[in-house]
């Protein structure tokens, strides 16, 4: 196959990387180690920690809201609740979710590499991580509690109130720079690190939203970073920087703020878009509808979206021609999410679909960001935002995107993948049962937060007038049915990773990636040989005889 | 990369000096944004108060300014020819020449020690009553010029470790004529506190 | 490119002494007429000139002393992309102040 | 609520309505999609897939079509928008006060009160500050909303059209109460109000505690 084939030294089979033996045993064989796949497994547990203790925030603020008035907990805590819920399913689980889990694990590997650019690196920001995870959560025991101003930190609330806002803000600080470097080893990794043989337009779709999110995070990141570091500086030291009472000027924080966290909405939902264009055509058996379109597309995404931050602002007095540049750059930034979705629905056409456990979530992606894309677009309307703007169409809007969106392209990622990172096989049906309780959880939950929005619900509040009162009570039940089927989801995982059914099949469900010709789970160097890349990735050319050996 | 070989068996130690360096930039754009956003904030205050902008810049020292743009723009000169001495294999000469840029470095800050202890004599600091009694263009210039002074300083002195650090690597024979990155990636970071400097000054010493 | 460019790439970037030299006089001698500029009183135009200046001088920096003249392509093309980020990012927030 | 409470509710509601027309008819048709290639070229039936590695003239289309739907949409929303910011000069100024977490309502004569009221069919220009922090000045019915910020003013009017009350809450983030901090718009005809207005202090009080009683 490949001419300058690297000598390994063994003839016999190689260790995987879960009993690879290095310089350290047992868990520090695992902290200390910088091989890409066991640092994408560190974040796989540190990441799906911080995600229950979100949904239990979550859960706790449905709790309460399930009726008007003081239900469980007092203002001061929900107030708390949805700060906390807020920073940990941003800065904590969605945007490292994929990038830095499944990023980590199978980037090198889609490109035919033994590992990122950087390595040592690599684990360091995991452990920035770790310090920006565990200080957001420090603030809970301390006196005064965790922060009380919503993820946004809003100057002047975050330089007024008395709660640990500091760490928070010096929490998020931490975990952008962990994201930073992240994305800065993934770009080298693709410049560098790809198989001689792979040539840009030869690149899994998931590289490519993979390489564009690295791009925004390297380049938007710092200036979250230099912003909430100037709100700890004004809240220590009283520098007038964005404080009105010190002449400072509040919207230019917002402005501030926004020009990072807009493009950080692209770094949440890019590397899924990856992931629905990796599995799409594996389970439709065909090949991937209009490929440049897509990977371009991801391009202009990240492009966009640093273009379009001030559309959170439309109510804030801006100039007129502020309003109409940021509405106009909106609606373009719509254009790219829909191409990618038309393609998607075009790889369906005459392919001979499975409707696996991961094509189940992927399908329900395409429909559950189509209404968050869309409502996004409503947005982008200035008229409409006006009176949507804060309220929980809002909420709604963005549970759909990030949850409906990344969120179910993250579960059918695991359902995916985790066979191939563990060599175990979950059950299936059981998969299957839960994806639907899940689904119509989903649906249930933040569908009305829709309706009451448009109706003038506010966000963020604690109590509501009692013509709301049937929403709120239907989306409170809607988020049992959501947390049932996540349980049923992960106990199904981790009963898979205790007694699943082995496998040692290298090609699990007939992809044609580079992640599906080495052995599962995979050894401690990924490949043998350098692997040889012939063609673009997703080429069947002869379905039906892989589809044979599948089921042998 | 050296850092590949650890996790890499003996057979493809693996370095990637070009990679390395490619990375080194992109760690460097996001100084230059994180710098950015404040220039960013210092450019919309200039324009809602340029009068007050303006009177404040004033009350600084050219005279220091330029004497300290000076110093760190002949460290910048001293750093790359310490990189083009350790590629002529002159590992003495490399040596000499992080040391001057080391030496250059402390000067800038002694300055900037000196510089800051004036302006807190006059009772110009943050939080200060006769800064908070001050118009609010005031207090956002000295506001801003602390913060972006004192954040570019806290990057001098990194540089400062680091260099030291490289001057260890030198003269113990890691970093060579022919695996010099590491010091090269320090000069490149060096140089960018030197371009950031290089907007500051002008900024905040000259817009009288 | 993993493994064929195992080789180092050492960079070439082994300009001569003198043109740093060079370079360096170049930059006093241009921070000497930025402060001299600050001087006039030319109104409006004393930002423009100072960021114009100081524009040049960062520019003789990135290519000589920071090598980038002597880089490939793609490194120019990162930094294009990493100033058109910051340069949108001015831009744009203009767009709402200065109207 | 009820329809047509204000001047803007029809040009809103309509690009409104416009906008999840466009958009249900893309749900629909991408779902139906969907569901239609799952189960007719599901595996059981359909053994052999095609490869089609695309179709530039259709990405052609699917691109036009949604841009120009968008630039349609943009276009009235700037438009509704437009509406919102230019003030006719005729109007009425009140000034509105936001503090935690409570309005407070100033007319021109000095009057000061809790609740605001207006006239109906008159254009009503309201200047927002704010002693503390952000808050947002949301009238849902209404459908105007304007961040409120302290150290600075921000306008913003409307034409009650038809009497009634209406809620006004809170829409920015400001700590303990956001939740409870709502007050009330009542609108009357010219002649009730001028009577209101030309009315002494105390008298105006009593009857607007009893009807700022919409909390909770």
């Amino acid at each position: 196959m490949a001419s300058d084939t690297v000598a390994l030294g063994t003839n016999g089979h190689e260790p995987s990387y879960l009993e690879y033996q290095g310089k350290h045993k047992g868990i520090l064989g695992w902290i200390l180690s910088t091989d890409h796949k066991r640092i994408g497994i560190l974040y796989l547990c540190s990441v799906l920690s911080f995600f229950f203790m979100g949904v239990v925030f979550g859960f706790l603020m449905r709790l309460e809201l399930i009726s008007p008035g003081e239900t469980i907990v007092t203002a001061q805590t929900y107030n708390k609740f949805f700060t906390l819920h807020g920073v940990i399913m941003i800065f904590l689980f969605i945007i490292p979710a994929i990038p830095a889990i499944f990023g980590n694990f199978f980037l090198p590997i889609l490109i035919g590499a033994k590992d990122v650019a950087f390595p040592r690196l690599n684990l360091l920001s995991w452990y920035l991580y770790i310090t920006g995870g565990l200080l957001a959560l420090m603030s809970i025991v301390m006196p005064g509690g965790p922060a009380d101003t919503g993820w946004t930190f809003y100057i002047p609330y975050s330089v007024r109130t008395d709660t640990n806002v500091i760490y928070a803000l010096m929490a998020a600080f931490i975990l952008g720079f962990s994201s930073i470097l992240t994305g800065l080893n993934f770009v080298t990794t693709v410049h560098r690190l790809r198989t001689p043989s792979m040539s840009w337009f030869k690149m899994p779709l998931s590289v490519w939203s993979f390489y564009a999110t690295a791009w925004v995070q390297v380049l938007a990141t710092p200036i979250i970073g230099i912003t909430l570091l100037l709100v700890v500086i004004e809240r220590v030291l009283h520098v007038g920087i964005f404080d009105p009472a010190l002449g400072g000027d509040p919207v230019l924080y917002q402005h501030l703020f926004w020009i990072y966290s807009h493009p950080a909405v692209y770094i949440m939902i890019l590397p899924g878009m990856g992931i629905v264009s990796e599995i799409i055509p594996v389970f439709a058996h065909r090949t991937i509808f209009g490929y440049k379109f897509i990977a371009f597309s991801s391009i202009a995404i990240a492009l966009f979206g640093s273009l379009v931050w001030a559309h959170h602002m439309f109510t804030v007095g801006m100039s007129n021609a502020g309003e109409f540049i940021f509405s106009l750059l909106t609606m373009v930034v719509a254009i790219p999410s829909a191409i990618k979705v038309f393609n998607w629905t075009a790889t369906l056409y005459k392919g001979s679909i499975e409707l696996a456990p991961p094509m189940l979530y992927i399908l329900a992606f395409i429909f559950l960001f189509s209404i968050g894309g869309l409502t996004g677009v409503m947005q982008g309307v200035i008229a409409i935002d006006i009176q949507v703007h804060d309220t929980s169409f809002i909420v709604g809007h963005f549970h759909y995107v990030m949850f409906g969106g990344t969120g179910f392209a993250f579960f059918a990622a695991l359902h995916y993948w985790l066979p191939k990172m563990f060599g175990r096989m979950y059950n299936i049906k059981r998969a299957k049962v839960a994806f639907w309780i899940i689904f119509f959880g989903f649906n249930v939950l933040y569908f009305p937060m829709l309706i009451m929005g448009w109706l003038g619900m506010p966000r963020r509040y604690y109590d509501y007038l009692p013509q709301f009162h049937p929403y709120h009570f239907i989306s409170t039940v809607g988020s049992w049915i959501l947390i049932l089927g996540l349980i049923i989801m992960f106990t199904n995982f981790v009963i898979s990773l205790r007694k699943g059914e082995k496998v040692t099949k290298k090609n699990l469900w007939g992809g044609e990636t580079l992640e599906w010709q080495i052995d599962t789970p995979p050894t401690h160097e990924n490949f043998d040989e350098i692997p040889v890349v012939e063609d673009y990735p997703y080429v069947y050319k002869d379905n039906e005889i892989a589809v044979e050996e599948e089921k042998v | 990369m050296t850092t590949q070989a650890q996790v890499h068996s003996a057979e493809h130690v693996h370095r990637d000096d070009l990679g390395a360096r490619l990375g080194m930039w992109l760690f460097l754009f996001t100084e230059l944004i994180l710098f950015g956003g404040m220039f960013l904030v210092y450019s919309v205050y200039r324009f809602s108060h340029p009068q007050e902008f303006h009177i404040a810049a004033k009350e600084l020292n050219t005279i220091v300014g330029t004497f300290n743009t000076m110093i760190l723009l002949t460290s910048s000169l001293t750093m790359v020819l310490s990189i083009a001495a350790i590629q002529r294999d002159n590992k003495k000469l490399s040596i000499f020449f992080q040391f001057l840029t080391i030496l250059l470095a402390v000067f800038f800050m002694v300055n900037k020690f000196f510089e800051w202890s004036v302006k807190f004599h006059h009772g110009i600091y943050p939080g200060s009553e006769t800064l908070l009694n001050e118009k609010s263009g005031d207090i956002l210039f000295f506001g801003l010029y602390y913060v972006m002074t004192g954040l570019h300083g806290l990057h001098v002195l990194v540089g400062i470790v680091i260099i030291a650090v490289m001057m260890r690597f030198t003269s113990k024979g890691i970093v060579t004529h022919d695996n010099y990155i590491k010091l090269e990636n320090t000069g490149l970071y060096w140089h960018l506190v030197d371009i950031i400097w290089i907007f500051l000054f002008p900024l905040f010493y000259l817009i009288t | 490119m993993n493994e064929k460019n195992v080789q180092s790439e050492q960079s070439e970037h082994s300009h001569g002494f003198g043109i740093y030299i060079l370079v360096w006089l170049g930059l006093l001698a241009l921070t000497g007429l930025t402060v001299a500029a600050a001087g006039l009183d030319i109104g409006r135009f004393t930002v423009a000139t100072a960021l114009i200046i100081a524009s040049a001088k960062a520019y003789l920096v990135l290519t000589i002393f920071m090598h980038l003249r002597s880089e490939s392509k793609t490194f120019k093309i990162f930094v294009i992309v990493a100033l058109f980020f910051l340069a949108i990012s001015f831009i744009l927030l203009f767009a709402d102040y200065s109207f | 609520m009820s329809n047509g409470a204000s001047n803007f509710v029809e040009t809103v509601d309509s690009v409104f309505l416009l906008s999840v027309a466009i958009s249900v008819f893309f749900l629909v048709l991408i779902t139906a999609l969907i569901i239609v290639f799952s189960i007719k070229y599901n595996r059981k039936r359909n053994k052999k897939a095609v490869n089609i590695h695309g179709h530039t003239l259709l990405e052609i289309i699917w691109t036009t079509i949604p841009t120009i739907l968008v630039l349609i949409l943009f276009w009235y929303g700037w438009v509704g928008y437009k509406e919102m910011v230019d003030i006719p000069d005729n109007a009425m100024t009140v000034e509105v006060t936001a503090q935690m977490w409570k309005w407070s309502f100033k007319y021109e004569n000095g009057k000061q009160t809790d609740s605001l009221y207006v006239p109906v069919n008159k254009p009503v220009k309201l200047i927002l500050k704010s002693v503390d922090v952000n808050h947002a000045f949301f009238v849902p019915a209404f459908r105007i909303k304007k961040d409120v910020f302290p150290n600075t003013q921000r306008t913003a009017w409307f034409i009650a059209e038809n009497k009634g009350r209406y809620v006004i809450t809170c829409a920015e983030y400001c700590g303990l109460n956001h939740s409870h901090m709502y007050s009330g718009i009542v609108a009357m005809p010219d002649n009730d109000f001028n009577k209101w207005y030309t009315m002494n202090e105390n008298g105006s009080k009593s009857t607007d505690n009893k009807k700022s009683g919409s909390e909770e």
